[in-house]
């Protein structure tokens, strides 16, 4: 069974083949259709951020079985410019953060876990969990 | 979401059957619940796909997955609300931020209405935001003498009640038994302009009243010119005295002028968050304060100010632009 | 509209062609600029209405009622998603007031990094929400000695800071040359005792090092205690002294005590929105304060509280549930 | 033509018949049926309000030609407690207006124009007109 698989990203068509995969793998994992959409946004989100800020990253998923409970993971990393001020990034309805529900705060509202790892110059690694109910 | 799905279907089911207004009544009110109950509008979509599936079996599958696509399109929408309700929550934690902020300004600034021979007072202070950046203060010097300073800081808000919070430890320092108003006016600009930033100006009006010659001296900064009604000749003039801003420069000197208060006359001190009332169709006339004033000229000082409060307000649909404050000071 | 139209029907009728996840990305970036536009989400149903009709025009009157059935639903949703963005409107208006506000705040509390002989001062003092409870305070006597308060106004914000704006009227007037830790606080106290508000209470630690005989003298109103790195042990020790919060009674005693600064030593002052970080799982264990400053103790003062912020921080998901402030003093 | 009409406002279902009238109004003026939906909703709120808080009262329809221009006038009358806090009842995003996008503020933002006039102890009217576009 294929646990990780992942999609580089370089362009916006990127984009598209990341989202793809994180339906494909949220539907066979089980997850609604609402679910699926919800988990297509957060990845597009990511995948997005990547190619905009970044230039190039990646986009991995893997499926996690925690005992009964299943769920996916999304780990989105790359090697681009970093976010000097996380806390302006993550702060809720500002331009920086993306306004009107989108940007950080919003893919965080999509996931059931969320983790943000960056340094300045040296990249950025956000890891998003989403649990099966 | 079982027994929304259920309930939802029941909904559209008789809706559908007679297409009558109770139940869209009964919708909408179930709509707000969601709302509250912080369900997403894609969510909403998909109970409705199911209920149209449910209800049309014999639909085409493509009308269902139109319904997979107005799900994406909502996601953001969904996102949004969230958002929203999140900041809520802040905001009525700033709020209560402010109330304390609000209250700890109004100790600080303590204006309580002073008891004065043969003058009736009254006042409104009221902020546009959370808090104010007017100021009013009174000092009465054994019923003899009554002082009332009306400020405004250019800027609104928090920065301004900061400024304001310094102020007031300037004008507790002075001793005002001793000082005439240019003279208080021209120590106040220095403790501006020593203590407050360069890009926050204060206008400031200052007044005093002697109970012995019923002499009413004035000096302003900046400010808005008062109003003075006389009684006599059923007409206002107004009180203006040349005088920079407080904090622009270090030395500065103020005009002083007086008037003299017979029975019914009185002043009434504002700062441009009443002068210069906003409403939808642009600035008010300012002869609609004289007006107002005169209407109620025969009642109370403080009834003056709360009509005059009340009719503006009124005039702006309760939407305050700016601090409002008013200070009316009438010879009994 | 008709524009909006034909671009919603193409695309559902593109996605309907082949169910690609190109369409569906095109779509949400569609949705994206619509809630830009404030379209509400009952038009984007509307729309979609119109759109679904115009492609399986076979289908019956009843599909069609079913969205004007979820039109219905979505009114609400609509009104809270244009409140959303009026509130996100003050918000940044609000935002703006408060970073003036807090730059009137650091103008007033000018805290700069004073220059000592032999001793190497860092600090970091960021505010949780826009403006900071948290108060930083610097003297040096002629590069001889060097005073350092740190405190905290039990409350976070707005009206932390006007109480501050207040005691550092306070801290002014104090000739601190004469001046012993414990005496400075029982002044203190007593200035706040008597203008501060019952409710609202400080917690403050004030240091005097003295450059001749290295000596760290110390006493805490009711703040958390200091930590004391030895370099010769390479251990940590706290500094805590007795005494009462500023505020509580009028006469309050407060004990004083003494370190010896060698070469490499240093003391950290923090509030406790640095020793009590709550994370996700709880309250972190206070070591690891004393682990992160070891790991950096051969950097300088700043790069010290600089890197304990940063890791604090990201312990805590980069969001500050308190205001977090330390100042270190490293002898040379 | 009936140019004026209107509905006395006793119990909730005074409030459904309200909003009927409301809405064959609305759609025999030529509002489509996105704003037929929004008059209706902004005339049940009103009704309600007054169902709730002031016991009785009258929500009345006019139809307006002003020029070229057409509309329609909603007229919401109370002789209930009247409203003490206007500014509190008008400002978004508080519970007391009814939170998240209801309320006065909600109905507000449904019409195009919109007038409150109250008097503690007197009662409240509330003018509201949305025109056709
Ligand atoms: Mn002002
Ligand atoms: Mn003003
Ligand atoms: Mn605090
Ligand atoms: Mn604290």
């Amino acid at each position: 069974m294929n646990e990780r698989s992942s999609v580089e990203i370089y362009t916006e068509w990127d984009v598209v083949a990341a989202r793809q995969l994180g339906r494909d793998e949220a539907k066979s994992i089980g997850f609604g259709t609402v679910d699926q959409a919800r988990i297509t946004t957060a990845i597009s989100e990511l995948a997005r951020n990547i190619y905009l800020y970044a230039g190039t990253g990646k986009i991995e998923i893997r499926r996690l079985h925690d005992g009964v409970k299943k769920g996916m993971m999304i780990i989105s990393s790359d090697n681009g410019p970093g976010i000097p001020d996380v806390r302006k990034v993550m702060e809720d309805g500002f331009t920086t953060s993306g306004g009107l529900g989108a940007g950080m705060p919003g893919v965080q509202r999509l996931v059931d876990e969320f983790k943000i790892e960056t340094e300045v110059g040296v990249g950025t690694t956000i890891t998003a969990i989403k649990w099966l109910r | 979401m079982m027994d929304l799905q259920k309930q939802y279907q029941e909904l559209l089911e008789k809706y559908l059957e007679n297409l009558d207004e109770k139940n869209l009544y009964f919708a909408q009110q179930f709509s707000r619940k969601f709302i509250e109950q912080e369900i997403a509008p894609e969510d909403v979509v998909s109970l409705h796909k199911d209920a149209v599936m449910n209800i049309f079996p014999e639909l085409r599958n493509e009308v269902a997955t139109t319904h997979d696509f107005l799900i994406e399109m909502m996601i953001h929408y969904g996102l949004a609300l969230r958002e929203h309700q999140s900041l809520i929550k802040k905001r009525e934690e700033l709020h209560m931020e402010m109330e304390v902020a609000a209250n700890v300004q109004e100790k600080l600034m303590n204006a309580t209405r002073p008891n004065v021979d043969g003058l009736d007072i009254g006042y409104v202070s009221e902020a546009a935001k959370a808090m104010s950046g007017d100021y009013i203060y009174f000092a009465e010097h054994g019923r003899k003498n009554l002082s009332v300073a009306v400020a405004d800081v250019i800027g609104k808000g928090i920065p301004a009640a900061l400024c304001m919070s310094m102020i007031k430890f300037g004008m507790d320092s002075i001793d005002e038994n001793e000082s005439v108003p240019s003279e208080v006016l021209k120590i106040i600009n220095r403790i501006v302009e020593k203590s407050v930033d360069n890009s926050m100006f204060i206008s400031m009006y200052y007044g005093m009243y002697n109970v012995e010659n019923q002499h009413f001296t004035y000096a302003s900064a900046g400010h808005e010119p008062a109003l003075f009604y006389c009684a006599k000749t059923k007409s206002f003039e107004q009180l203006d005295a040349k005088g920079l801003l407080l904090g622009v420069k270090r030395e500065v000197e103020y005009e002083e002028c007086q008037v003299h208060l017979h029975s019914g006359d009185f002043v009434a001190i504002m700062t441009d968050g009443v002068t210069e009332i906003r409403t939808e169709d642009g600035f008010l006339d300012s002869a609609i304060i004289e007006q107002l004033l005169f209407e109620v000229r025969d009642q109370s000082a403080q009834q003056m100010a709360d009509y005059l409060f009340k009719q503006l307000a009124q005039l702006q649909n309760f939407r305050l632009h700016d601090d409002f404050t008013v200070a009316i000071m009438k010879k009994r």
